[in-house]
Parts: C-alpha cells; structure tokens; sequence
C-alpha cells in the first residue's frame, strides 16, 4: 500500500500526516519521545523575523471538547532559528516545513530568501492566519488581495514550495484559497483557529491575558471539515486538512472530501503519539477497503442517499 | 534551554483511592514505568476520562513513590470536573497518564531546608522529605491550611521525625493565620526556602525570602496545555531575558520547581 | 433584585433568558413542559413567506461537544403561522419575538407589516444568518450593505422593535453590527450556527443530507463569546448573545461581557429546563455579588490581570 | 399536528444491567414517573454521561414496565460512546432520563397482529406483546438476528404462549435466511404488519405488507437531537402533503410508529 502522498510544488511526503505548526514545537526535540521518520512531515512553529516573547500569560484555557490558546508567536527569530533550529530539523527524515510569519510583504519575502541556500528544509508555510499577532498574521489572510500579494512576493523569491495557511475567521475563505493559487501557492493548509474567548465568572476578567485567543480541538473539526470542503472544491493545488484532528475517523473524513494530507495540532496535546495512530488507522482502513493508494481514498467523497 | 525529559504515557491503575481531608484525596496509582523513574517536583498528567469532555489531561504532582512495588501517590483537591471524575474511581479503575514530567529538583547539600507548604502544595514537598532522608533533620516543614477540615493527618503523609509545624487561618489547627507567618522564627543563616501552595502565598513567600536573602525555591501551578514543552502555554515571565524569546519561559520544562526569585510575581 | 432588561426599541423583559429560535418550536406548544411565564422571551422559529418543506434528512449529528443540524427552515409560511401560532403565543406571558427571514428587502418589509396590526407579539428578530437557506438567509448577514438595506426596509414599515441576528461566518462581524445599527436596528442577537460538516467514513458519504449544516451547543461557545464581545464594544444598541450557552456559568459571561440578554438553543435538547436553572442561577450570582440590577452586572468586565 | 407528550425528567437509577446476547445488553431502571404512564412504542431518552461527551441524549424504545414497582427495562446494542458507557453501568448507578416520549400505540382490535422485529427492533414489540394480554392469541411473533449468539433468549423476555419464530442470517438458530422471507406463511386474513428493526429491514415489511395489501406499522430510529419536538429534526418524508411543511414530519412527535405505507423508505 502506498500512503504517499502531494503537499504541493512536487513535495511528496511518505504518508499524509504531519504535525501542525505550533503544537509541537520546532520537531527535532521530539526525537526521544517516537520515531519522528514514521511522520509524513513536521511544521515547525511559527517564527517571524525578529525574536518574539508572545502574549501576556494566561496563555491556554480548556473549552468544552478544545481549548483557547493566545500563545502569540513566542519565537527566538528567524537568525536564531536558523542557527540553532534548522540544522536538528535537517537531521529529520521526514518532510520538514518551515512556518514563517511578516509584517509585510517584503518582510515576508525576506524570511523566505534566507531558506534558499540551507538545506534540510522541504518547504514554507506561510502563516497568514494567526489570530494572535497583533501586526500583520490574520490581516493577510482576511483579504483575497493580501493573501494574494504576499503569496506572490514569496513566490518570486522562494526556490521552496510555498505552503499558504488560511485563517477560518473570514467570509468566503475559498475566495481566499482562489486569490493564493492565483498568486503562486503550491499548496494550501487550513484552518488555523477560531477567534474565540473565555471570562472568569469569579473575578470578572477575561481568562486569558490576551482577551481572546485561537480556539482549536475537537470542537472545531466540523467547521474545518466545511471550510476544507469549501476549498478543494474551488482550487487544484493540494490542499493540507486540519482542525480538531483527534482520531483515525477524523483524519479520514478530511481526506475522503479531498485534502491531500492533514496536519494534527492539539491532539498531541492529550496523546502525544496521536499522529502515529492515525498513519496506522488509515493503512488498516485503505486494506479494510481495498484501496492501493492514498489517491483512490482522496476526494471519494459520494453524494447523500437520495440527492 | 532544558531537554524534554523522558516520559511515558501508561495504563495506570487505582490501588486506593480515599479522602485524607475535606474535599481532599489521596490516591494510589500502579504505575511501573512512571514509578521507577519519578523525582521530586515532577509530575504525571491523568487524562481524567476517556471520551472528550474533560478535554485535556490534569497535572498532578507526586507524593510518593514505591519503585519496586511499581506505584506513586497523588493528594489532590476535588475543585472541577476532572478532579470530581477521579475522586469517584474504584480500585481498579484504570486512568491513561503522562509521565513523569517536569525537572527533578534536587536541593542544596548543606544548611537548613525550610518547607514552606499551603493545601495540597504539600505535595512536592513531602516527596523532596521522603527522597531525601540524609537531609531530613536538616529540614523544618511549615504547613498551612484553611482550617482544620482541610488539613490532612500530615504524620501519615511524611516520614517519621521530621519537624512540622501547622497553621489555619482559623487557628483551629496550630498557629492560628497564615504559614507564612511561621518563616521568620525558622530561619537560620544558610537557609533555603521551598515552597508550594496557591500563587499569593507563594508570592509571599519568596517575597519574605528575598527580603532576608534566602534563596527560594517554588513550584508553579501554570495551567498547562501539554506538560511538554509542546505548546508554550504554561509560561512564566522572568525578570531577566538576554533575548525576547526568554522573557517567557515554560513551567512544565523548566520547572515546575523554579527559582523564586528569578520569576516575575 | 431586578432582574430586567432591555432588549431594543423599548421592549423590556423580566429576566435575561431567552429560547433562541429554532430550538423551542412555536413555544406556546411546551406550555406544559414548564411555566413559560418565567421565561424573558420566546423567540419563535424562523418562517418564511411560503411554507416550506426544508431540507432533506438527515438533519442532525452530533459532534465533539455540539451538533450540526440542516432542518432548513421547515415552517407553515407566514399566513399560517399568523392563523395558528400567533394566538397561542400571543397568551404568553413572556417577551414573545417572532423570526421572519426573507428572500429579498421586499419580502422581509412584507412579512414585517403583517405583524403591524397583531396583538401579542412584542418584536421580531430577523433571520439575516441561517446557513440553512440557499436564497437569502445567510447572504444578507454576510455583507454591510446587504445587512443594513435589509434592517433599513423593515424598520420603514414596522412599529416594532427590531433585532437582526447576525451569522459569525463572517470576517468582521463588528462592522455588519455597526451597519444593521446604522440601518435602524433596536437591538442585535448573534450567533447564529457556524458552517459545519461531518462524513461517513463507512459510506464515505455525508451525514447531513443537506452535505454542510449549522454547528450549535457548547463547543462554539467560546467563538460567540468573542464575536459579542467585538459587538458589545462597537454597537450602542442591546445585544443579545447566544451560541453554546448551557450553565449559568456560561450565561453570566456573555452577560459580564455586556450582553443584555442572552438566548438558549440546542441545550434545551440535552436539558429542557435549562433556561429556568440558568433564570435561577443569574438571580443566585447577583445575590452573592450583591448586585441589585442586572445592569450592573452587565459588562462589567474588568480587563486581565496584568494589563 | 400531535401534542407534545407530557414527559418528565428523572433520576433513574440502575437495578440491573447485564448483556442478554453479544453486545446486547437488557438494562432495568427505577424511575416510578416515567414507569407510570410508558406505554408500547413510547421511548426514553438517556443522558450516557453527566459531562458534554456524549453530548446528546440516547433514545431508548421501552421494553416492559412495572408501574407498581416503578421500573422499567430497555434493551440496547452497544455500538458507539453512549452505549458503551450504559454498558459498563452498576447497579446503583443513576442516568438522567427523559420519558415518556412519542406517542403510544394502540395495536387494531381485531385480526392478527404479526409483529416482525429484527436485533433490538424486537423492543418496542415485545412491549405490545406485554401490554395487550387480551391480543395474545392473535399474535405471531417473527424475529429476526444475524446469528445465534446475536439472538437472546426470547423466552425470557416475551410474555409466555407467544407464538413465536426465529430466523438467522446464518441459520445457527432457527430459519436460515431473512425473518422477512417467514412472514408469507404467517399471514392470514385480517392481518396487520408491525415492525421493528434494521431500516432496510422495515422497508422489506413495509413492500410485502404493501403487496399483499396489509396495514403495517413500523418503528423508525431515525437521529434525533431533542426527541420532544422542538428541533424539526427527526423528520421523515411522506408520500402525501397538504402542504410543503408537512412533506417531512417528526418522528420524535408523530412516532416512533409510524403508518408504514405513508413515508418515503
Ligand atoms: C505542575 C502541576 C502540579 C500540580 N499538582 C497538584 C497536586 O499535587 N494536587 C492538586 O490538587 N492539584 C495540583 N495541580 C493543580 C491541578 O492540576 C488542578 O487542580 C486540576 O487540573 C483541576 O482540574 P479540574 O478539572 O478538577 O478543575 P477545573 O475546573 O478544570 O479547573 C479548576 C482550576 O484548575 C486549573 N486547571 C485546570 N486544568 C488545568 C491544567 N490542565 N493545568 C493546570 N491547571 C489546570 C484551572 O486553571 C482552574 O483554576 C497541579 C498543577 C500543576 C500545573
Ligand atoms: C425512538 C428510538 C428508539 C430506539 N430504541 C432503541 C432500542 O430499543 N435499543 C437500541 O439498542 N437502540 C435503540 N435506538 C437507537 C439508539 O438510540 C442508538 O443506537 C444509540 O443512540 C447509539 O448511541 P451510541 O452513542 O452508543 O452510538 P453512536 O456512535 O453515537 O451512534 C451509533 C448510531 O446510533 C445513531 N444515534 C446516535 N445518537 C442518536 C440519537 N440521539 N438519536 C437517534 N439515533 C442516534 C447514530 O445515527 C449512529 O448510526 C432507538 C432510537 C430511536 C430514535
Ligand atoms: C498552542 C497552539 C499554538 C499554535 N501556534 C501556531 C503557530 O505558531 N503557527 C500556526 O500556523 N498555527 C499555530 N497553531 C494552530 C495549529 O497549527 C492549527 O492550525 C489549529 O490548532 C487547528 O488544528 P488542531 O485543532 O488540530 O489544533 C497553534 C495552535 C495551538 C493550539
Ligand atoms: C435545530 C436548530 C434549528 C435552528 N433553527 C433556527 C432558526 O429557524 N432561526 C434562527 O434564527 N436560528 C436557528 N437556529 C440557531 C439558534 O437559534 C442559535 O442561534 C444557535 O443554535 C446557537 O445557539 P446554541 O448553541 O445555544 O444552540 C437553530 C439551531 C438549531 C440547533
Ligand atoms: S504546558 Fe505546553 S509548553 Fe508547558
Ligand atoms: S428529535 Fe427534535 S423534533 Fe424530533
């Protein structure tokens, strides 16, 4: 059986799941936990040019079936990553991307220059989609020229497949897929989280030190599940599932509507082996059903009973 | 910055499980492969149920262990869903845990271990008591409770001959108002201050240390998503950072147990 | 304790606990269930101009902590629901609000003036945000214009206070609240169901007939509560918060935020008295916390610590 | 359109709990309000968990009630997280029920009643069968399951001199085959057809009932969020409407059983 699989840009991965960016730090340091070479991809968490001490703590609070995260891109910045962070990555054999988020354009383009030259690194996810970053992050990706631009900007330096991250707090979020494929992305992943909220009934404050913050979990997999479709409906490039991805079924509901591969996040949190389960749930349920590749499950997806 | 330490995630299963105070537990998990290897001021996160809700694991603190018998135990305090869930289980039960997580802390050699706990913080300190006992008669414990209700048997939680005193707001266990006021009267020159109980105490603690120049040591309550490293959630901040990155440092790598006085309050 | 409030255009109830549309059927009907009497208000399931059959089954599934539903309006259209259901409620001693939903500007004014000359029924909400209805609904919750024409139609005819319940699909729901404002609403109720999916991995079909549905109940609790709360902060007029509301706990941060009154949907399902318990709960916190009037406790949230 | 049925909400509490065939479990509850007024075809509504997970209710066709004793059984088949939680239930144990809910049916006075049930379907069947001591004679009971260690023992949960015919898939107990293929040889002048059972099961009963121009009732399990009529979510289309907004209707409401002639299958 094979599980490969297309992220975009002529990358193949060997199976469809990869750790979601944020949510299992920069990969390598995992190494003594599981065989990180088991792992379709890693995507490190987001760094942005300059070193980042992210938000005021509290930083997480639990929600019914998911939790709030107003992290805010604590990261030692793009010089240091590359130094410290980018050479244990290289060591990984598994498909390793890099998420990098600017407050610019240029800044943008600028980050994604630098990778050109290192080897080790498969390919950039562009984080347009962070709800807690305050300058730049989801402002990108809430406008179909935003998106578009910076994608381009990338594009026009970058010798790596670019991977664009979507934010579900928008409108019409394929419009968004539309204008990033338009601009060059090799792939699309979604979702980052959902704005969301939490107050503390007892002293009348918000829980977290943010105010608001990302909602990601369980909770949310209907939604990415709906916006994923959404998507894969409107563009060719391939396109990365996530939210919420907790078990096998899950994973495969995001694959049988036509993602390509599907990222875990917050599920590590609970099990951390969670995403080496699911590379084992979905080769038992392609011999359950008699598929030989990962394409003959990607987009099966039939219509309802009576439509 | 640390390395992740080496955990496991393992079937444990409920040896006792009991009430030692009101609204406060102690139980005995069979553990082998987290007990052989936990230190003090680690800790294992029980996933509390297994379906969704609650969500995330709940990190607890050892107590105890037993490493050939292959168990440790946990005090823990009822205060919301995951804590209601293991204060129904049976022996038997079974609970999906983490572990062991955090630093071990190992104490100085020398001079006077003054154990400042308040509730269920009792807990790491009682484990640096048991783990240590070439240091025990180097230690003085200083315990604090609301009122007697929720003060523990503490003799049956520490080991034998170690020097305790209690405190209860309510003074209906020893002195009566708050452990901290107990500090002063019990330090000696080359003291070290431990400490582990709710945040204000804890605040108060160091605070009283620091005035005396006592290095002061405090294991963090940080609401932790993974217990990892993972997330970057559980951060406390630090009065010093060379770089922004370091401004913020993570309580389930770093510590729990860290450097009171390092820590912004 | 007063437990009052005001909901928009002067219409005040007597405590801050609504049935949201769509979860309580026509109301009247569980006059046996409890003493509606107790209740703030009732809001009426969504009607149409015509009678429709709604969507194809099935209609629900559950999901992590909440559920999807795509009944699609299924209601006897506005000529029978004034013959048979306006009576019943209009014996209620409670707020009782009727949801009507439009296929265009027209329609809604339309719709809006019948109840002109009806007795008993104390305000409308209008439906701009169910992701259930392929012509209308959803769409003029998703544009400024689209949203404030619509509440500027209806407002030209109706001599009742008028609330919009607006969708959080959307990019920037602040600034359709400040549009449906600008277009003369009395007061604004959000959230409506965020756009969910879920699929069949043994069929590899999806649950819904329908394919997408609306996702409700506890999981989108923390989404609704930051969406009222960028409301809150930019809309002058009452706002009513719903989405997740499940314990008093819940209820009582949507109200600390600034909500004036909140609704109560899908855990009527689960706990068909919760909005009692949730009355009684609210009564509880304000005597402990010493609050005389709902007023103070409504937005009387502090910033974080810290900050 | 139907009137909600008066139901009330009640702590039920488990009198016991024990598999009845693999992964068929019989469950008996205490619960003396809703045990008063259940009648055949009526359900009830299980809260599997007092957390979010489970998050809905599970609906639950009643089995037999005692109203003296204020108990009444429920069969159920373990296949998802709630039942799984129901299954590992003590005695003592309470649920959170709802009940009763849908309406009751009323089997016709006269002529034979063939009742066609298949797995769990035999349910709300067997409830008739217990309810109508008057109607036994007429009675032919026809029941259906994969295979012998899926069939319970039927004896002890029908009321006695039922008549009564068994079919396996496999055919290690009684006939070997569909039950659908006994109900030709059981049919007799005056016949009507109630069914209970897998969905494609029903729609077989409901086309040779059809053919052979017999009333037939079936029992429908379609999803349900609330299960009292306030979510339009349950609905089931009829073949007939007055109007649109009766094309589909309630189950919960109109239901569980319902004119097998007049739906969509
Ligand atoms: C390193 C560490 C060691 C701890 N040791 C002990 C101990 O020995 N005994 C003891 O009784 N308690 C200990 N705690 C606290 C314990 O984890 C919480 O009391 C428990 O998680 C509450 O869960 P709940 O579902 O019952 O209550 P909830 O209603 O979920 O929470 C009640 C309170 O507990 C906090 N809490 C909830 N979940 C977490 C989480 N995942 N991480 C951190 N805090 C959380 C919440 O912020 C809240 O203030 C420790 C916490 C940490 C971080
Ligand atoms: C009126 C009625 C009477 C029923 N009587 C019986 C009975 O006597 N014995 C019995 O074993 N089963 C009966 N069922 C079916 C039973 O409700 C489901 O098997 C049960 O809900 C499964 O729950 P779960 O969490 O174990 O599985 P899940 O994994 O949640 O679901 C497994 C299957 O059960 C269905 N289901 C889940 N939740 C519901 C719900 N809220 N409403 C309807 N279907 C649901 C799902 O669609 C799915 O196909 C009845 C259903 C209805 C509507
Ligand atoms: C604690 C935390 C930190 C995150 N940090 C990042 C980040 O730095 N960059 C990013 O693109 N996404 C980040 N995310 C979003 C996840 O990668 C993912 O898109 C989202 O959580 C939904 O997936 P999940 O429900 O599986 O977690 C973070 C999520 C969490 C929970
Ligand atoms: C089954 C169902 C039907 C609904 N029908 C309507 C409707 O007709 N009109 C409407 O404005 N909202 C409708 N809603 C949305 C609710 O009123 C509410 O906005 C939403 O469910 C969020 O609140 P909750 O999580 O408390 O349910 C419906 C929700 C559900 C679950
Ligand atoms: S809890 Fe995740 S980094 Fe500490
Ligand atoms: S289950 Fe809600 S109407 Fe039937």
């Amino acid at each position: 059986m094979d599980l490969s699989t297309h992220i975009g840009g002529g990358l193949k991965i060997k199976n469809p799941v990869m750790m979601a960016s944020g949510t299992f730090g920069h990969g390598a340091e995992y190494a003594t936990l599981f065989d990180l070479s088991r792992l379709g991809g890693v995507v490190t968490k987001t760094i942005t040019f300059h070193a980042r001490a992210g938000n005021l703590p509290p930083r997480t609070v639990e929600t019914p079936s998911g939790m709030l995260n107003s992290i805010g891109l604590t990261n030692p910045g793009i010089d240091a990553f590359i130094r410290d962070k980018v050479p244990p990555l290289a060591a990984l054999n598994t498909g390793r991307v890099v998420s990098i988020a600017g407050t610019s354009n240029e800044e943008f383009a600028e980050m994604a220059r630098r990778f050109n030259d290192l080897d080790g690194v498969d390919a950039l996810e562009l984080n347009i989609s962070s709800p807690n970053m305050k300058d730049g992050g989801m402002l990108f990706g809430c406008s179909e020229t935003a998106a578009h631009d910076v994608t381009r900007a990338v594009k026009a330096v970058s010798r790596l497949p670019i991977i664009v991250k979507l934010t579900p707090n928008v409108t019409d979020i394929a419009a968004i897929a539309v204008a990033v494929e338009e601009g060059g992305a090799d792939g699309i992943a979604l979702i980052n989280t959902l704005l969301g909220m939490a107050v503390n009934i007892h002293t009348r404050r918000p829980v977290l030190g943010n105010i608001t913050g990302g909602l990601s979990g369980p909770a949310i997999k209907p939604v990415a599940l709906a916006l994923t479709w959404k998507v894969v409906n409107r563009v060719s490039v391939p396109v990365i599932g996530m939210g919420g991805i907790t078990t096998v079924q899950d994973a495969l509901e995001f694959l049988i509507i036509g993602a390509s591969a599907i990222q875990v996040g917050t599920a590590t949190f609970v099990h951390h082996s969670a995403a080496l389960e699911i590379i084992d749930g979905i080769a038992d349920y392609c011999k359950a059903h008699q598929l030989a590749n990962l394409s003959d499950l990607v987009g099966s997806l039939q219509p309802p009973l009576g439509r | 910055m640390p390395e992740i330490p080496h955990f496991v995630q393992e079937q444990a299963r409920v040896l006792s499980n009991q009430p030692v105070a009101k609204g406060i537990y102690l139980m005995r998990l069979e553990a082998p492969a987290v007990s052989r290897t936990c230190q003090p001021a680690q800790f294992v996160q029980i996933l509390t149920d297994p379906g969704l809700s609650p969500f995330l694991r709940r990190p607890f603190s050892a107590l105890r262990v037993d490493r050939d018998a292959g168990w440790f135990e946990i005090i823990y305090d009822v205060i919301g869903p995951g804590t209601e869930r293991m204060a129904v289980a049976k022996i038997g039960d079974e609970f999906d845990i983490n572990g062991p997580l955090g630093q071990p802390f190992v104490p100085p050699n020398t001079g006077r271990l003054l154990l400042v706990g308040g509730g269920v913080g009792l807990v790491p300190l009682a484990f640096l008591a048991w783990a240590h006992p070439e240091r025990r008669n180097d230690m003085v414990y200083l315990m604090g409770a609301a009122n007697g209700h929720r003060m523990p048997d503490m003799a049956a939680l520490l080991p034998q001959n170690l020097v305790l005193h209690l405190a209860t707001d309510d003074g209906s266990v020893g002195h009566k108002g708050f452990v901290t006021q107990l500090i002063a009267e019990h330090v000696v020159p080359n003291t070290t201050v431990i400490t582990c109980g709710p945040h204000a105490m804890m605040a108060q603690v160091a605070k009283i240390a620091g005035e005396r120049k006592l290095p002061c040591f405090a294991s963090l309550e940080n609401h932790m998503a993974c217990g990892f490293g993972a997330c970057m959630g559980c951060v406390v901040a630090y009065k010093e950072a060379t770089t922004p990155d370091l401004q913020y440092r993570r309580v389930c790598l770093e510590g729990p147990m860290v450097n009171a006085h390092a820590i912004v309050w």
